[in-house]
């Protein structure tokens, strides 16, 4: 199946992005395809290339790596990121930066799309 | 995108201004609405509170958003705007406490509405 | 104590966790979308009805004005305060803010 | 329809919400601290017992580990799942989250 | 900073991995507890379940924070560790349930300290 | 009197701030002294150099740097941001980043410590 993932909430706030990660590892295992995984509202936060993890807790810089390594696209939305200050300049090189057209090609070309 | 318009709906649960969710969901809205979908957009919760008439946030220095809602059909093609009916009686709402003409409707009917949505956007 | 709740009473326990700990003499103020307890007709009618025997509430008028709530439609006996009154009610009293 | 509940039941209306919505054939999903609604002994325990009458009800086997409840102090009958089961559930059923 | 201690108290009460105000709530607890001043940590609500037995969030790559609390009288000399006692009761845990030594107490008991306060700090 | 201020919410998902800057306003306006704001969990994103918000929106930046010019200082948690990469590279001129002590400083120093 073709999965999109919308994913909303801040990632340090929320644990929402780690099952988001989780989840989508699981699926690519499982043999489905994750067409891409978008960040709207707080979530931009993710794509910030600053990120510096104390040693031993979560790393969302690495996480996010991760998922572009398995070929997942990540798209922060460029007017949410825009107002937080992830931008061309700002961004982890791993995601790019793309409008909300992105979630709405998601929503028309997953099979399911699932909220985060 | 092929022929066949998708139908997705938004799915707005939260209260204006305390936090982001609504006004991020209508900068949403409006962009999906340029693309030809088939889009509708149902009020529950403490959604319903975004359609209440007479907001003024100018002195929290906040732009009133929800003004949006009176041209979303219009301007924006934006197929429907469903209230559930229970979620305003809850709040001591009526339709005529809305600032513009949505479809109240029963859960039960709203229910059958999101059966037949490719995707469901919650705010 | 000025018991603060921010959150929306119909999505949040905040009202409710801040109403185990009110005692007599205290405050509770309700801003941001916590405005919404005090709405007339509302589900939290009673509840708050409850409160205002014991204790004085008010809500942050920017906030009611911001989410269209007019004097009318607030529950009786609830005050307007703005934010200089707010900044007096945590003169007056330890402020703990709730959700 | 897959309802996804992640927030705590104490604390926010997600869990109420969602079960507004459930109707035959649904499924519940609890993840991250939406799972403390399946606890035993909690105040949620006849809640989920009476949506485990007409659906299923999942949670998270990792959030469960995770918040140190185990197998034991789960009402009966909620299953649990892992993120490939939750992935499976999402191809069955169109996903919703609540909260 | 003056020869009186200062009596400042967190009132937790969140749950743990869902959100990361108990995580940074026990940062700030550790960095305070070496100034020397009187800090007491009030559990109430969902903040009763960081001190459950038994948690391990290994498998969602995230540490165990709340181990510290093990520690955090004898090697951070946080005062009291309080657990509201109704909160613990609508959760279905008592006291067997909890990874270390706290002082239960009533709800109206704990409202008494925190009239002693200077500073409440909630998370 | 003297205020301290503890922010815990993300500026753009939460109106926390905006409150925080309404009541601080006030505050100096009837004469009270603000000792300090500091800026925990998600509120660190206020500290951001780089967020460029649509016109007519709430400028947090601008909010900080008006707060700033009436002597207020903005203190953005060490840990919390840089986990969230507000660091010396990334924080808004007005602010400035320290420790966990200076919130409890606040604590002590002032008459009053109110969270948002």
């Amino acid at each position: 199946m073709k999965f999109g993932i919308l994913v909303k909430e801040s990632p340090y706030n929320n644990q929402a992005f780690d099952s988001v990660y989780h989840f989508v590892n699981a699926a690519i295992e499982m043999g489905h395809e994750i067409i891409g995984i978008f960040f709207y509202d707080d979530a931009v936060y993710a794509g910030n290339k600053y990120l510096e993890p104390p040693q031993g807790d979560r790393n969302i810089k690495s996480y996010m790596d991760t998922l572009k390594s398995k070929g997942v696209r990540l798209v922060i939305c460029v007017a949410a990121g825009k107002r937080r200050g992830v931008t061309q300049d700002t961004v982890n090189e791993s995601a790019e930066i793309s409008g909300l057209g992105q979630l709405l090609e998601l929503s028309i070309e997953s099979d399911r799309l699932v909220t985060f | 995108m092929g022929d066949q318009k998708t139908k997705i709906m938004f799915i707005c649960s939260t209260a204006p201004y305390g936090t982001i969710y609504e006004q991020e969901a209508i900068e949403a809205m409006i962009m999906f609405s340029s693309y030809e979908q088939d889009i509708s957009v149902a009020f529950i919760g403490d959604g319903v509170f975004s359609l209440k008439k007479g907001q003024d946030p100018s002195l929290l220095n906040i732009k009133n958003f929800t003004q949006t809602y009176l041209v979303i059909k219009d301007d924006f093609e934006v197929s429907h705007l469903y209230v559930e009916k229970e979620s305003l009686k809850e709040r001591g709402l009526d339709e005529s406490d809305l600032i513009t003409e949505v479809e109240v409707l029963d859960r039960n009917v709203l229910r059958q509405k999101m059966d037949e949505m490719k995707a469901l956007l919650p705010f | 104590m000025l018991h603060i709740v921010k959150r929306s009473p119909y999505e949040s326990s905040a009202l409710n966790d801040s109403l185990k700990y009110i005692r007599e003499k205290d405050i509770l103020l309700l801003t941001e979308d916590g405005i919404y307890s005090a709405k007339k007709g509302g589900k939290f009618e009673n509840l708050i009805k409850g409160v205002l025997q014991n204790n004085k509430v008010f809500c942050l008028v920017a906030d009611v004005k911001a989410r269209g709530i007019s004097e009318s439609e607030l529950i009786e006996n609830v005050s307007l305060i703005d934010y200089k009154g707010f900044v007096e009610k945590v003169c007056d009293h330890n402020p703990v803010t709730w959700g």
